[in-house]
């Protein structure tokens, strides 16, 4: 081989400490090298010039050049490399900056390090091949796996840019948390006032297909050619005939069916259809508290139903889709009280949740907007809000500041005032974070305007005195002990990850947190990406946030669909696995192991089974060649042989 | 031929009809030594013995003929490699037929040897707890655990795990667990660098013969293994004692949550290395580690090839 | 509270040496309060047990070791059981009463003298002697008449034993007192 | 061939000649290890063992497993990268060696060897120099194993044929005599007492020896043989239970084959040689992937074929066997070359 | 139910001040046939005072005592007193999470702990390996028509990571052996409110407020008696009661009763028996009440009987 | 002066994602390190077949590190979950071969950890410096 070694000065970044003539010359020795040569800026345009000049003068097929670090520039050098005719995989890096003259002070010892990094980088090179990238072509629909705010801005970005759009909703009607709120901080206007339209937009839109009351069952594929099994669960109504009337509603026998729509906080019956507003307008029966399913006889609502929608034999049903690009909105759950002892474990009927009193709050709920506490149906004067339950406490495995409860806290002491104008909020708060446009004042608004009383503590305990919660907490800023007796605690119960995000996140192949968020490529600059490629983030799912942060990432998750739907081809990396067929044993191993399914057996024209890799489902991680034990399937530019190299070049210098 | 005999002739003379060949054991050059028998017809049953002396595992053989029908008889031991081998998807139940062998333990040619010239044996028995070995010269009797192969002093799984027809009554395990990796332990009172002396004196006699190697009913690589296939270059091919030390290691380290603790590797060795020991260490750790132990359960996956998120085991940020 | 000079007064080896001796990292604290606001003797405190936390944490070695609240902590064990932050509380409090004590300064010397007479009558007997604990804390706080007013409830009843049990291995007990005090000392 | 003189050490003496045969040169003894006995370089504190055939043969005394050729160095033209020159050293390494208690089968072992090597048109230099430079001296093989097979292939168990001295325990000492010229000059500088008494006994030792071995196969026509059954499915169902493992031809005396590889670090390297087995897969591989031999009866009859075919054929008849029986007692999966050819011979005739 | 039998560790308490626990545990224990075997030559666990000196100290008093049981060959230690009971399982619970430690506290001690030896209350043995039927089986006067909050104390549950019983913040186990012997249980938010424990002779004020607290939410709650199982809190809510009166301005006269108690008078002892006179508070209107609501529940029987025929 | 500063043969694998990446950051931030350390780009720790960890010992080095994501933080997934395995394994395996477990550690270093970068470097060096240069096995070909 023909190798070309450039070590760059960086200035004085790596000349200052690294004795880079000495490295230059050194590498002159090593085998394969025939030119080698130092440079003040390789980066910069002269310097990529020089490069290029010196793969035609000499005619070089394999570089090095020793700088900063491949994940600084290692795409800069390869396309200069290209533009001289060599492939852009024939080059390699070594690392001399970040991992050399930036963390040692000794000279000396330095250029003996980087001279082994440059030796280490030749040796590889050597065995470095050509690879050339594949296309394929891109099915042009997209998957949006959530239908809350944020995956319905997503939804309806995409559609309007012309893509058509599958909405996969768990619920029965799309709307998500935002729907059940009664009004938005810091403008108090109406939520479903503002995201209704939006809602019948997605239900009306050519290029949306919605399945509601579905889930994900298995996706398989990868970027440009995903498939995805839905699973439609069984609503017991032909929604093909339903025509939202409500009249089965009206009729249903079964009046204390659990109501998730409004928390709980009041029943609804066994057949329902969510809310007024919901998309679709259609009624679904509860199996578990359905007369006709408990008890086997019933039938009311088959009889009064108009258009005789209801089936009770109705079964789960499994749909197939394809699509090239997956944005995921699956939103968040809430921290479930009752896991807190302390404050009576959800026990003390006035003790109740923040969302649970946006449903007391908002006039399509229960009360029809009256505050009225659950125990005594009486009008609550006294109201205390605890803030951070379930947030920014270890103890309960949720480190994390929930994001949105300071304001929505601020909201709700704000409408209960408009509410009851006789009564007193108070707020135990640890800290106040209103960092949004308008936030601050509007949290400055609730205790100037309207009175609300901000207590610096943490509430140590709830219990009953009488007709009374006594909220025993403390005043830091005081530093006392303080006591209040409610007429109704309010818990700001924080953001925790959706139940099943966990297993969600394995079918996609993406990676979540510790607590179950979605983790993004990189928190600053791709933060709607994920680390599998064609499969983006929008909203909660990937942490608490509010409803604009929510519907930002819905359409910047539906911008990067569609710039990566502007190709109609796509090109795979070619750093990934490849498979010897006369090295193969066919021991399964590497399909057993690899994360992204990317591995098939095979059988070759000799009949011999073999492993065989999907090319463009393969990552490149390479866990297949640290598990194959005959070394059969090497991960290209990454193989045994060339980190072997690597290993010998330093030991044997 | 002893009634066992008879019985195992007669269930692979049925069995015949199934498969493409039956592997099981036959006579050797002597009475000590047996060999492994591949029935194709009737007639080769004449060689069939079942004694003390069945040292080999015959699934050993399995992962070379994996497309044919095989009959195969199995000891415990030698049953937990066949059950290794169908959790790795490595062979098919359905091409088996799997008759077993309760056992009581085999010898240990090399310990016998240590006790006697075994040149010129005459004839070998066993009564009750005793072998009686007879020579052109002599008659020496034996306590049957004096005899042994180690693995079967703490053998847990005497009557096989898998099987199609049993032979004889099944066999609770009597031996004590607690044995199974004194070899390992015993080594471990040892210092660091009388280990590293220990392994370069006697790994140094190893002669790259890979007997240990293809004897592995768990290693199914075989002629790709990178041993001795330069590609990837993992080791040269050179005889000196890193390259040897080396093949010890890609053997331990390709077998780890595979090994079924037949002891195979070091019977055959020709050499007399003690290598099981290695492999016993590994399977120490995996138990430890994974509460694993291979070839016992068909829906299990070997614990390298699998994960937990949390490791009740493993410290996570002890570095 | 007086002004506090963080600069001349912020004792880091303190808050090194209460983190090590109690196994807990004291800055995961962010003052919720949540401990306070649950302990029972938060009323009779000088400095609530939150602010206590946070002197530690600024490194006021000084007026932590010389508050009332660190010896009139009862180790209820309430703010460790609801402390968000998974802080043993009560372990910390427990910690600077023990360097409190190594270190001579003591502002509840009558709670400290009560558990130095109990455990000096551990040492001597085996177990503890009740009617000699008390009278032995009258005598030495100058408090003759503490409980005073209880004898005649509890004395007729027959309950208390007016002399000490002495177990038989008493010794060994001794032992403990006195090995540990050594091994102080060969510490030192 | 010298006329034989001979000469006798007392048993209590023999520990002194060992020493003193190490003094000027390499010696290479017996050795037991564990269970198993393999001949290596005498240094004090040794302690020989004669009592059994060693289990490996005393190949690797003039043979070693992996020998270097020689070394290479890749030199650049400091003004022109792209020149550069190749240097290479020779590392014949050749001292003075003795063979102590090496077999009968042993010795005859490098005759095959020589076949080979020492072809005067081209020899092995490496071999050749060691060849010339070792001597053995082998003992009488009083105790034939019943693996042995001596016999069969023209030898006995005190067969003199490719020894230098051939030592015969006695009742009271060892009856040495010399048989080569290398052998004589040797036992004169040793100074030992004269052995003339104890011929008598000694030839009765040996024709005793002979006599406890039989025959178990005549090799007329095993060539023959061995080619009219080349493509029949003999091979497969003989040695199904063959492990394909190099321990027959590793412990043999005969097996000579090897490869050739060259190992590069940096700009420098060199070029060994090592013992190759043709019961490995990689024997045959050829670069293009295809392989003559895929399977292991193929190479088994390969192994036959070339000790008892190929081999004589070339070699004036020459079997490629000495009998020792090591391939049978120390194989894995108990495979027995002379019931090999007992069947072959069988299934030969019943083909005809 | 095969035999129960643990080494029982009484405590000095109540050996003197407390002795009428001792005696009505070992009442109720001997009825439920569970065998307490007392560990021979026991000494003080230390309590808190041994932890202010230094942990390691402390866990070496406390570990003596487990070192006997140890030695009796048993695996459970059974105490009544709380104080005790958490004084050893602070001690295990350090030993076993450090090895250091364990080491260092065993140079402490004559012959070393091996951490072969858990401790529990006595009321985990009722709550867990007893349970309520085995209770209701020897209940022949049930405690019908009075009221009897329950009080825990601070150490039963808590911190929950060494207690390991019961739930840190709304425990049950006494609530539910008070209902299994008849009594009414109104609900009671003081159940681990601290008394004041061991400053009940230094710091008089202290405990007289806190204790004072207890009494009066228990008294709001309805309750004719608060069952107790822990002697230190038996001692601030009955002996002090006068001095709780006398300094928070109460006129309290509510029974404080060991839990051992209430269940000896359910399963038929007398209240001599149970040393129920050896308590500062009169009980006599409260047995009163029993006795009246015993008498009315058998007519009631009788009548709804007779009312059948 | 040469003989003090003699430096160990220390080689690390690390992933390209994570610990790569944390070794830049300690780099960007200037967070002085020992030298004796070459690091090996790897995709991914699940890449790190524990023999060459063992093939690195075997050659020579006097210490080989392994630095990965934090487990759940893999870029891939899963690798680092096989890594962990692994490498606990042979961890665990080395002292029996008479191999000091001490000069082979892994660990987890996420690419925002600079800091802990130079901590892990810095200990491990002193680490295999305590311990000395590796024994080498001798070579003696016994032909």
């Amino acid at each position: 081989m023909r190798i070309g070694v450039f070590i760059c000065h960086c200035g004085s970044n790596i000349a200052g400490t690294v004795d880079v003539k000495k490295v230059a010359e050194e590498a002159k020795r090593f085998p394969h090298v025939v030119y080698s040569t130092d440079y003040m800026y390789t980066c910069s345009e002269p310097g990529q010039l020089e490069i290029q000049e010196a793969i035609k003068k000499e005619k070089l097929d394999g570089v090095v050049v020793a700088s900063c670090s491949p994940r600084m520039h290692e795409n800069t050098f390869r396309r200069t490399v290209e533009k001289a005719g060599l492939n852009r995989y024939m080059f390699e890096m070594a690392n001399i900056r970040e991992h050399v003259s930036w963390v040692g002070v000794d000279k000396e010892a330095n250029t003996k390090k980087a001279i082994d990094l440059v030796r280490m980088a030749v040796a590889k090179v050597t065995l470095n091949q050509p690879l050339f990238p594949k296309s394929f072509k891109v099915n042009k629909n997209v998957l949006v796996i959530g239908g809350g705010v944020a995956g319905m801005q997503a939804a309806l970005d995409c559609a309007d840019g012309g893509l058509k759009v599958i909405l996969v909703e768990k619920n029965p009607s799309i709307g998500g948390k935002m729907a059940k709120l009664d009004k938005t901080f810091p403008t108090i206007d109406c939520s479903i006032c503002i995201l209704g339209p939006k809602m019948v937009d997605v239900g009306q839109h050519e290029n949306i297909k919605l399945y509601t009351y579905s889930e994900i069952e298995e996706i398989s594929g990868y970027v440009g050619n995903y498939e995805v099994k839905i699973r439609k669960k069984a609503t017991y109504v032909d929604w093909t005939k339903c025509t939202g009337c409500g009249l089965c509603m009206e009729k249903c026998p079964s009046k204390k069916a659990f109501d998730p729509f409004n928390e709980g906080i009041a029943p609804t019956t066994a057949i329902n259809i969510p809310f007024p507003q919901a998309i679709p307008k259609k009624a679904k029966i509860d199996p578990n508290y359905c007369r006709q399913f408990i008890k086997g006889k019933c039938g009311v609502c088959a009889k009064i139903c108009p258009v005789q929608a209801i089936d009770y034999e109705m079964q789960d049903e499994i749909v197939t889709e394809k699509v090239g690009a997956i944005i995921v909105a699956t939103g968040y759950s809430l921290f479930d009280h009752t896991k807190i002892k302390e404050y009576g474990a959800g026990k003390y009927l006035d003790v109740i949740t923040s969302i649970q009193y946006e449903r007391l709050l908002n006039a399509s709920g229960p009360t029809s907007g009256h505050i009225l506490r659950p125990s005594d149906n009486k009008e609550p004067k006294t109201i205390v809000f605890v803030a951070c339950v379930g947030s920014r406490d270890k103890s309960l495995g949720v480190p994390y500041c929930s994001n949105f409860c300071c304001m929505y806290i601020a909201k709700q002491a704000i409408l209960t005032k408009d509410h009851i104008p006789d009564s007193q909020s108070y707020v135990f708060y640890m800290d106040i974070r209103a960092p949004g446009k308008g936030y601050e004042e509007f949290v400055r608004r609730a205790q100037e305007e309207y009175g609300v009383k901000y207590i610096r503590g943490r509430v140590s305990r709830i219990f009953k005195r009488g007709d009374k919660m006594v909220v025993r907490g403390s005043d830091t800023l005081l530093g006392t002990q303080v006591e209040l007796e409610a007429d109704l605690v309010v818990l700001a119960t924080g953001a925790i990850a959706e139940e099943g995000a966990r297993e969600l996140a394995e079918k996609l192949r993406i990676s979540y947190d510790p607590y179950g968020f979605y983790i993004e490529s990189h928190p600053k600059l791709r933060p709607v990406e994920t680390n599998t490629a064609g499969v983006f983030l929008a909203g909660a799912c990937q942490g608490p946030k509010d409803i604009p942060a929510s519907v930002g990432q819905g359409s910047a998750a539906a911008s990067k669909v569609l710039s990566l739907f502007s190709k109609d081809l796509l090109e795979s990396d070619p750093q990934i696995a490849h498979v010897n067929e006369m090295l193969c044993v066919d021991c399964k191993k590497c399909i057993q192991t690899c994360p992204y399914g990317a591995i098939e057996e095979k059988k070759t024209p000799m009949g011999k089974i073999v492993a065989s890799v999907i090319e463009t489902v393969c990552q490149g991680c390479g866990l297949c060649t640290a598990t194959c034990p005959p070394g059969a399937i090497q991960l290209q530019q990454f193989t045994d042989n060339q980190l072997l190299a690597e290993v010998k070049a330093f030991f044997h210098a | 031929m002893t009634d066992r005999e008879e019985k195992i002739s007669e269930l692979i003379k049925n069995e015949l009809n199934n498969v493409d060949f039956f592997i099981a054991y036959g006579r050797g050059y002597d009475p000590i030594h047996v060999k492994p028998l591949f029935v194709y017809e009737e007639k080769d049953l004449d060689d069939l013995v079942m004694n003390i002396f069945c040292v080999h595992n015959n699934a050993s053989y399995l992962k070379t003929v994996k497309d044919k029908k095989v009959g195969i008889v199995v000891k415990g031991c030698d049953s937990r490699a066949v059950v290794q081998l169908i959790q790795e998807g490595l062979i098919n139940r359905d091409n088996l037929r799997i008759i077993g062998i309760p056992c009581t333990g085999v010898i240990s040619i090399k310990k016998l040897k240590e006790k006697m010239d075994i040149s010129r044996v005459t004839e070998a028995k066993v009564e009750s707890d005793s072998v009686i070995i007879k020579t052109s010269d002599e008659e020496k009797r034996f306590e049957k655990d004096d005899l042994l192969a180690d693995k079967c002093l703490w053998c847990q799984y005497p009557t096989p795990v898998i099987y199609d027809h049993l032979v004889g009554e099944t066999i609770e395990p009597s031996r004590p667990k607690e044995l199974e990796y004194k070899i390992v332990e015993e080594m471990e009172k040892e210092d660091l660098n009388v280990r590293f002396e220990y392994w370069n004196k006697e790994l140094s006699r190893c002669i790259r013969c890979y007997a240990c190697r293809n004897v592995c009913p768990m290693c199914v690589c075989q002629d790709q293994c990178v041993m001795e296939s330069r590609n990837p270059h993992w080791i040269s091919l050179k005889s000196n004692i890193t390259e040897k030390v080396m093949i010890q290691l890609i053997h331990a380290i390709h077998l780890a949550g595979r090994c079924v603790s037949c002891g195979e590797c070091e019977r055959v060795c020709p050499m007399d290395i003690p290598i099981f020991k290695i492999k016993q260490k590994m399977n120490q750790i995996v138990e430890e580690l994974f509460d694993y132990k291979a070839g016992i359960d068909l829906e299990a996956t070997p614990p390298l090839y699998t994960f937990q998120v949390e490791e009740a085991k493993i410290k996570e940020r002890e570095w | 509270m007086a002004l506090i000079n963080l600069t001349t007064s912020t004792d880091e080896n303190f808050v090194n040496q209460v983190e090590t001796l109690s196994g807990q990292k004291i800055s995961e604290c962010y003052q919720c309060g949540k401990c306070t606001a649950g302990c029972p003797f938060s009323f009779a405190f000088d400095y609530p047990v939150s602010q206590i936390m946070r002197l530690i944490q600024i490194g006021q070695k000084e007026i932590v070791l010389n508050s009332k609240a660190i010896w009139l902590c009862a180790t209820c064990e309430a703010c460790t059981t609801r402390c968000p932050c998974q802080i043993d509380v009560a372990n910390v409090m427990d910690i600077c009463r023990i360097i409190a004590r190594k270190e001579n300064k003591v502002k509840e010397k009558d709670v400290k003298l009560f558990y130095d007479i109990f455990l000096e009558s551990v040492k001597k007997h085996g177990r503890i002697f009740e009617i000699e604990i008390l009278m032995k804390y009258n005598l030495k706080s100058g408090k003759l008449l503490t409980d005073a007013d209880l004898g005649p409830k509890i004395l007729p009843k027959g309950k208390l034993n007016f002399f000490p049990v002495n177990i038989k291995g008493k010794d060994s007990v001794e032992k403990i007192f006195t090995r540990f005090v050594e091994g102080i000392k060969n510490n030192e | 061939m010298v006329m034989s003189m001979s000469w006798f050490i007392p048993e209590n003496e023999f520990d002194i000649f060992v020493k003193n045969l190490s003094k000027k040169r390499r010696l290479f003894v017996p050795v037991k290890e564990n269970s198993i006995v393999r001949f290596v370089e005498f240094k004090d504190g040794i302690k020989p063992y004669f009592e059994k055939q060693a289990t490996s043969s005393a190949k690797n005394t003039i043979f070693p497993q992996t020998e270097t050729l020689f070394r290479f160095e890749y030199k650049k033209d400091p003004k022109d990268l792209k020149k550069f020159s190749v240097e290479i050293s020779e590392t014949i390494e050749a001292p003075e060696t003795v063979v102590l208690g090496t077999r009968p089968c042993d010795a005859r072992g490098f005759l095959v060897f020589d076949k080979v090597f020492l072809n005067p048109k081209h020899p092995d230099i490496y071999y050749q120099n060691r060849r010339e430079k070792s001597l053995f001296i082998t003992m009488t093989c009083t105790d034939p194993e019943p693996t042995c097979f001596c016999k069969a292939v023209g030898s006995s168990p005190a067969d003199s044929l490719g020894s230098d001295i051939l030592i015969t325990k006695v009742k009271d000492g060892f009856f040495v005599e010399t048989i080569t010229e290398k052998g004589e000059k040797l036992l004169n500088e040793l100074n030992l007492k004269d052995g003339d008494a104890y011929s008598k006994e000694a030839e009765k030792v040996k024709d005793e020896a002979n006599e406890k071995l039989e025959s178990p196969f005549d090799t007329k026509g095993l060539s023959a043989d061995i080619l009219k059954l080349f493509n029949t499915n003999f091979w497969e169902k003989e040695l199904a239970h063959c492990l394909s493992c190099g321990v027959c031809t590793y412990l043999c005396p005969t097996c000579y084959c090897f490869n050739i590889t060259d190992e590069t670090s940096d700009s420098e390297g060199e070029r060994i040689r090592t013992w190759d087995a043709c019961m490995f897969f990689h024997f045959t591989l050829e670069g293009s992937g295809h392989n003559p031999r895929p399977t292991k009866a193929e190479r088994f009859r390969n192994r036959v074929g070339h000790k008892f075919s190929y081999f004589p054929d070339r070699y004036d008849g020459m079997i490629a066997c000495c009998g020792c029986g090591r391939c049978i007692k120390s194989c894995p999966a108990s495979v027995d070359i002379r019931k090999v050819i007992i069947d072959l011979k069988e299934a030969a005739n019943e083909s005809a | 139910m095969s035999k129960l039998s643990f080494a029982y560790y009484p405590g000095c308490s109540l050996e003197s001040s407390a002795k009428e626990y001792d005696v009505s545990t070992r009442k109720v224990a001997d009825i439920l046939k569970v065998e307490l075997i007392e560990i021979p030559d026991w000494s003080c666990c230390g309590a808190s005072p041994a932890h202010t000196v230094d942990h390691l100290f402390a866990s070496a008093v406390a570990a003596r005592n487990l070192a006997i049981v140890e030695e009796m060959g048993r695996d459970t230690l059974v105490t009544p007193c709380p104080e005790c009971l958490s004084a050893f399982k602070k001690a295990i619970y350090n030993m076993s999470k450090d090895d250091g430690f364990k080491k260092k506290v065993n140079s402490l001690l004559d012959k070393p702990f091996n951490l072969n030896v858990e401790a529990k209350s006595f009321l985990q043995i009722l709550y867990e390996d007893v349970g309520k039927e085995n209770i209701s089986k020897k209940v022949i006067k049930p405690l019908i028509g009075v009221n009897i909050v329950p009080y825990y104390g601070c150490l039963l549950t808590r911190p929950p990571d060494v207690a390991q019983f019961d739930d840190p913040e709304n425990p049950i186990s006494m609530d539910t052996i008070l209902e299994t012997i008849g009594a009414n249980v109104p609900y009671f938010s003081y159940k681990l409110e601290c008394c004041g424990a061991a400053y009940g002779v230094t710091k008089r004020r202290i405990v007289t407020k806190l204790s004072g607290d207890i009494l009066k939410t228990a008294i709001e709650s309805g309750a004719d008696a608060v069952a107790v199982a822990c002697p230190l809190c038996q001692q601030n809510l009955d002996l002090r009661q006068d001095q709780i009166n006398r300094d928070q301005g109460f006129d309290f006269h509510i029974p404080i009763l060991y839990i051992t108690q209430l269940m000896g008078l359910s399963f038929g002892l007398s209240a001599s028996e149970l040393m129920i006179d050896k308590h500062n508070v009169k009980s006599d209107h409260f047995l009163e009440k029993i006795e009246k609501g015993l008498k009315e529940k058998e007519k009631s029987e009788k009548e709804s009987i007779s009312s059948k025929n | 002066m040469a003989e003090e500063k003699k430096e160990a043969k220390i080689v690390g694998f690390l992933c390209n994602w994570c610990s790569y990446g944390g070794a830049d950051t300690a780099g960007v931030s200037r967070f002085k390190q020992p030298t004796d350390l070459r690091i090996i780009r790897v995709p991914c720790s699940g890449r790190v077949d524990p023999l060459f960890v063992v093939k690195a010992l075997e050659s020579g080095a006097d210490g080989v590190l392994v630095s990965g994501c934090h487990p759940r933080d893999c870029h891939y997934s899963e690798g680092n979950f096989y890594a962990r395995r692994r490498l606990e394994v042979l961890k665990r395996f080395l002292p029996f071969m008479g191999i000091d477990p001490n000069r082979f550690e892994y660990t987890w270093v996420s690419a925002s950890e600079g800091q802990r970068w130079q901590q892990v470097v810095t200990k491990f060096t002193e680490q295999i410096h305590n311990l000395g240069p590796a024994p080498k096995r001798e070579e003696k070909s016994d032909r």
